[in-house]
């Protein structure tokens, strides 16, 4: 069975349902602590939360701890690495994934379900969903305005839409360029995502939109 | 400390107590840690029946959820400090109550926060709520512990001051249940976390007093900074090792610090215990004994542990990057001792700490119903006045900027009657609490007896047996008579109300000496629940085109203390008077009606009546309806008082017309006042419209609490 | 007239200051021999007043700090 | 040798700054005529270092600031 790592930072804090996500998506999963090695694992997830109290920019005390390193390898090798809200702050720190994840644009934590739509089904994590699908997960991050200097160079995955799937300035949560929500590199196989997918991997919490990214990952490591 | 206090203690020590010891015996004979004037008559309330694992006594209350699963439940008060420094006062009171559900063993895994101000007019009472929030966001949000409800209410009596109640909830296993008390002797003390400073000393005191007006300049010693990254860590760490089974004996470092932690954990079962002073790890230079033992620093736990394990849990502490010490150890003896460079500096029998002599003050009664003549105002304009108050006022402002979702347990979001958390795949837990000072201080009997009547509603309406409760007793100097006598009456009408609903209460909190300059805060119980409900069955809470809709329950002219009464500045009326039979009568219908599956969605009527309850349902999901007010079963026939009224045991059900017949046979009061449908909100009189309005526009005003407080979407 | 004001506002001597002490760590494990490492609050904007001394002490006192966990200080020159 | 080093990240010119508008919308709430509020991030501390210019360099491009974003200045001078 495909085995991923959801690594657990100092004040990582959505690492238990990440972990239960992804084993409902028919994966195996440990949570390790950011101190041990990566060497067993066919995948890594960073989950979300605030490592490091989100002391300085979120994300960017995690992304210069030596793990990140083991991180970078898994990355380089072509092996899923998902970072999720707190865990996308410290891609974009690590300059895995391009881009910065500035304070919201109304500078507040802010925790709400968003349409998101799906702009890109080629990515490991995101085969299971219809291009231009409209599906909802929750967001909760103060900073989540994803900013970059050329967007043209971006491999956009999800835009936050409206519920019809229309990019509007009212659906945006955040202020992010383009209403984006979550970017690939450009190999596709380093997604992070603001919205969180684990959150919404459950039928009595609101959708199991998410769940499908967990079981595209999962399919993707395994072959 | 009284006079006649420090004299018992003279006697009883035949000396003079010295400078360490008498700053202990300060701290822990203070109201706030020794419960001086409340014990006697909390023994009034039940607590105990077949859902209490552990009653009131320790850090938190233990609830049996089912035969693998327990729940810890406490609730806190921080109002002084959040007073004076909402941010840092709100998020250690966060930071406490976690700590509280911790040390028995417990996973936090939900907050709620009753949170009371002065009106939003006032730019201070607006910075109090802001930081106030902004406080328990970044704590909350930071170590992962959700949010996921509360209350929030403004009223004139509380200008430039704030109550800042938290409850919380913890999961645990049976075998993991770890006492606050210590059984033998030999044990090591661990101290661990954050080191100690000069902060929060004489925070007990501070919080068992009047707030003087310069407090923000005097009191600076009473404020903590709050430290979340440190908090989550703890959380991780305790748990670890509590699941190594090594643990004896766990207490948090609330007020009191050192001291009120140790004595407690050592004096229960009549041991003693050694303090080693100096060796506890400083922030600050030069810092005396006494400062150690009675600094109230956060995020610190002590830990009694077997010599033997020190090693293993000090290694789980490393991991987790935190600092920890053996401060002491546990005697036979029953004496408080402690060392400074190996100077003894104290030497009581610890009976001294632990056991404070009770006070009773005098009770003089009140009374502030009478009756008074209804308005003569139309429906539409009260609706306009009750319908814009800011606590009639969605909070989504609030609960957005709490991670309500994480942990990925909350079925039942805020913005609903009660929250529902996921324990496994079959049942959730419900979570909610309530309290209405406007009713209590017209009626501080009925007044408490509505806050559990409401809590009861509430975890009912989303499908919830109610399993236990927690209180939360906010009131001002019991040197006051009205207020002592006050305290007394609320305490009688919780432990009625709980009696009659066969619940107990497992834990709560006693926060007095609530007033700025002389000016007494109104009597403010504030009742938390638990319930349990099959996640199957949450029926919903907005309405649906088609639907019809039904009032259970019977209205009476009972609006003293209502928000149309406080929007029209009208003192006096009648407070709404819960009848036990009914409520409890009412909440079984309910349920049985949901557990049939006959309703679609269910709210209780509280706070602003029968109009904005119904306006509540339809902002919800967008859909309209039209219901004549004059069908509602009622003791009146006055419009006004039929659609303010904030009577007890009411709710408002929308369900298909097949469920009809059956409904009725379920509730002594039941009426059909209307259908769901449309884009408009319709209220008729007699077929007479009294006010129609778009549901958009409703809902607009509805969501208008960020623009209050100048800030934009 | 107009000035422009840099406000710095310090935690108190003594005060806990966790955000400090966790930034130090990370710039030690990466190296670098930091000490007593704090993070102030820093305000920079420019103020029309007549009187930019009291102004900018009030807005200390009222908004950007609270005293009883504050210190600050402030320098106001005029815009040229 | 020891400095006493002050660094102040702030966002490149063009970038908005969520928290300095609400900051300035409150203080312009409570009468103060405030313009153009910005909240610059600022370290403090002290520094054992043989090359505190280059150091102090590393520090903002490896880890105070996000060059994507920031731009940075420090001063620098001996501990007496
Ligand atoms: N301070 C707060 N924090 C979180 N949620 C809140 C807060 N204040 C109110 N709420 C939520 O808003 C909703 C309405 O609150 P309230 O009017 O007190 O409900 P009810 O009338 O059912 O008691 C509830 O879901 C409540 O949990
Ligand atoms: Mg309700």
């Amino acid at each position: 069975m495909v085995k991923f790592a959801v690594v657990v930072f100092p004040g990582t804090n959505c690492d238990f349902e990440t972990e239960r996500a992804i084993r409902k998506a028919g994966g195996e999963a440990e949570r390790v602590w950011y101190k041990t090695s990566l060497k067993d694992f066919d995948g890594v997830v960073l989950p979300g939360g605030f490592s490091y109290a989100d002391y300085l920019r979120a994300g960017a005390i995690a992304a210069r701890q030596e793990i990140m390193e083991e991180v970078k390898e898994f990355a380089r090798e072509g092996r899923p690495v998902l970072g999720i809200c707190n865990g996308f702050q410290v891609l974009t720190e690590s300059e895995l994934l391009p881009g910065a994840l500035r304070p919201n644009r109304v500078p507040r934590f802010i925790c709400r379900w968003v349409h998101l739509r799906v702009v890109d089904t080629e990515t490991p994590f995101t085969q299971f969903y219809e291009p231009g699908e409209v599906i909802r997960m929750p967001i909760a991050h103060a900073e989540g305005n994803y900013y970059t200097d050329d967007p043209s160079k971006v491999r956009v995955v999800f835009q936050y839409s409206d519920e019809k799937g229309n990019i509007t300035e009212e659906a945006n949560p955040n202020g992010s360029i383009m209403n984006i929500a979550a970017v690939a590199n450009e190999r596709g196989n380093v997604l992070g995502t603001m919205p969180h997918p684990e959150r919404a991997s459950d039928r009595f919490l609101g959708s199991e939109d998410g769940l499908r990214l967990f079981r595209s990952m999962v399919e993707w490591a395994r072959r | 400390m009284f006079e006649h206090e420090e004299k018992l203690i003279r006697e009883r020590l035949g000396r003079e107590p010295n400078e360490v010891e008498k700053a202990m015996l300060e701290v822990m004979w203070s109201e706030h840690a020794s419960y001086k004037s409340s014990r006697p008559l909390l023994k009034l309330l039940p607590t105990e029946n077949e859902h209490v694992v552990l009653g009131p006594g320790e850090d938190a209350g233990i609830v049996k959820f089912d035969d693998e699963t327990w729940i810890a439940v406490g609730i806190e008060s921080h109002n002084h400090p959040s007073a004076v420094e909402p941010y840092g006062g709100a998020a250690t009171g966060v930071g406490g109550i976690v700590r509280d559900i911790l040390c028995m063993g417990a996973r936090p895994i939900a907050l709620l926060d009753p949170i009371r101000f002065g009106p939003l007019e006032k730019e201070r009472n607006r910075y109090l709520l802001q930081g106030v929030v902004k406080g328990i966001a970044d704590y909350g949000n930071r170590i992962g512990v959700p949010t996921v409800g509360g209350e929030t209410e403004f009223d004139e009596s509380l200008d430039n001051y704030t109550l800042v109640n938290v409850a919380c909830v913890g999961i645990m296993r049976p075998e993991h249940l770890i006492h606050s008390y210590v059984e033998e002797a030999g044990l090591k003390l661990i101290l661990v976390g954050n080191r100690t400073g000069r902060d929060g000393i004489h925070g007990v005191t501070f919080a068992s007093e009047e707030l003087s007006e310069n407090a923000e300049e005097e009191d600076r010693s009473a404020v903590q900074i709050p430290d979340p990254f440190t908090e989550k860590l703890l959380i991780e760490a305790t748990l670890e090792a509590v699941y190594t089974g090594k643990v004896k004996a766990l207490k948090d470092l609330g007020g009191g610090g050192l001291t009120c932690a140790s004595s407690e954990m050592a004096g229960k079962k009549g041991f003693g215990a050694v303090i080693y002073a100096d060796r506890v790890p400083l922030r600050e230079p030069n810092m005396t004994p006494t400062e150690v033992m009675i600094s109230e620093s956060q995020e610190r736990m002590l830990f009694a542990v077997r010599d033997e394990d020190v090693e293993e849990i000090g290694k789980i502490f490393e991991k987790y990057g935190l600092e920890w010490m053996v401060v002491g150890e546990i005697i036979n003896e029953p004496r408080y001792i402690v060392y400074w460079k190996g100077e003894k500096v104290a030497d009581l029998p610890i009976d001294l700490l632990t056991e404070v002599p009770t006070i009773e003050w005098e009770m003089k009664p009140y009374r502030l119903e009478r009756d008074v003549e209804t308005p003569k105002i139309s429906f539409s304009d009260a609706f306009e006045l009750v319908w814009s108050s800011p606590n009639i006022l969605s909070k989504r402002w609030i609960w957005e900027q709490y991670d309500h979702e994480v942990q990925g347990r909350t079925v039942v979001k805020p913005g609903r009657d009660a929250a529902v958390l996921k324990i496994n795949e079959r049942y959730g837990l419900a979570f909610v609490a309530d309290g209405n000072p406007n009713h209590s201080h017209l009626n501080p009997y009925h007044g408490a007896m509505g806050a559990v009547a409401e809590v009861v509603r509430n975890l009912v309406s989303v499908g919830a047996e109610p399993l236990a409760l927690v209180d939360n007793l906010n009131f001002a100097s019991p040197e006051r008579p009205e207020v002592y006598w006050s305290f007394a009456e609320a305490v009688r009408g919780l432990a009625d109300a709980a009696r009659a609903f066969g619940l107990a209460y497992v834990s709560g909190n006693v926060s007095f000496y609530n007033e700025v300059v002389d000016r007494p805060i109104k009597p403010t119980p504030v009742v938390a629940g638990l319930g349990k409900v099959k996640l199957e069955k949450i029926p919903g809470f907005g309405l649906e085109e088609g639907l019809l809709i039904g009032i259970v329950g019977i209205t009476k002219r009972e609006l003293g203390g209502s928000e149309l009464y406080a929007r029209l500045d009208i003192e006096g009326g009648t407070a709404p008077r819960v009848n036990l039979e009914e409520e409890k009568a009412n909440a079984e219908g309910i349920l049985e009606a949901i557990r049939r599956g006959l309703v679609k969605a269910v709210h209780d009527v509280s706070r602003g009546g029968i109009a904005v309850a119904l306006a509540e349902m339809a902002v919800v999901s967008g859909v309209g309806f039209t219901a004549d007010l004059s069908k509602v079963p009622a003791e009146t026939s006055n419009p006004l008082e039929v659609s303010f009224s904030e009577s007890h045991g009411r709710y408002i059900v929308a369900f298909p017309e097949e469920s009809l017949e059956e409904l009725k046979e379920l509730f002594g009061h039941f009426a059909v006042i209307g259908r769901a449908g449309g884009s408009d909100a319709v209220f008729l009189w007699n077929g007479e419209e009294l006010l129609g309005k778009p549901v958009s526009e409703l809902k607009d005003a509805h969501e208008s609490l960020s623009r209050l407080l100048g800030e934009g979407e | 007239m107009k000035w422009k004001v840099n406000v710095i506002v310090r935690l108190k001597e003594g005060l806990n200051d966790p955000e400090g002490r966790v930034i130090q760590n990370a710039l030690r494990n990466l190296g670098f021999n930091v000490e007593n490492l704090r993070v102030p609050k820093y305000f920079e904007f420019e103020l029309e007043s007549e009187n930019p001394e009291r102004e900018a002490e009030e807005m200390c006192r009222k908004l950007l700090a609270n005293p009883l966990i504050h210190e600050w200080e402030y320098s106001i020159e005029p815009v040229s």
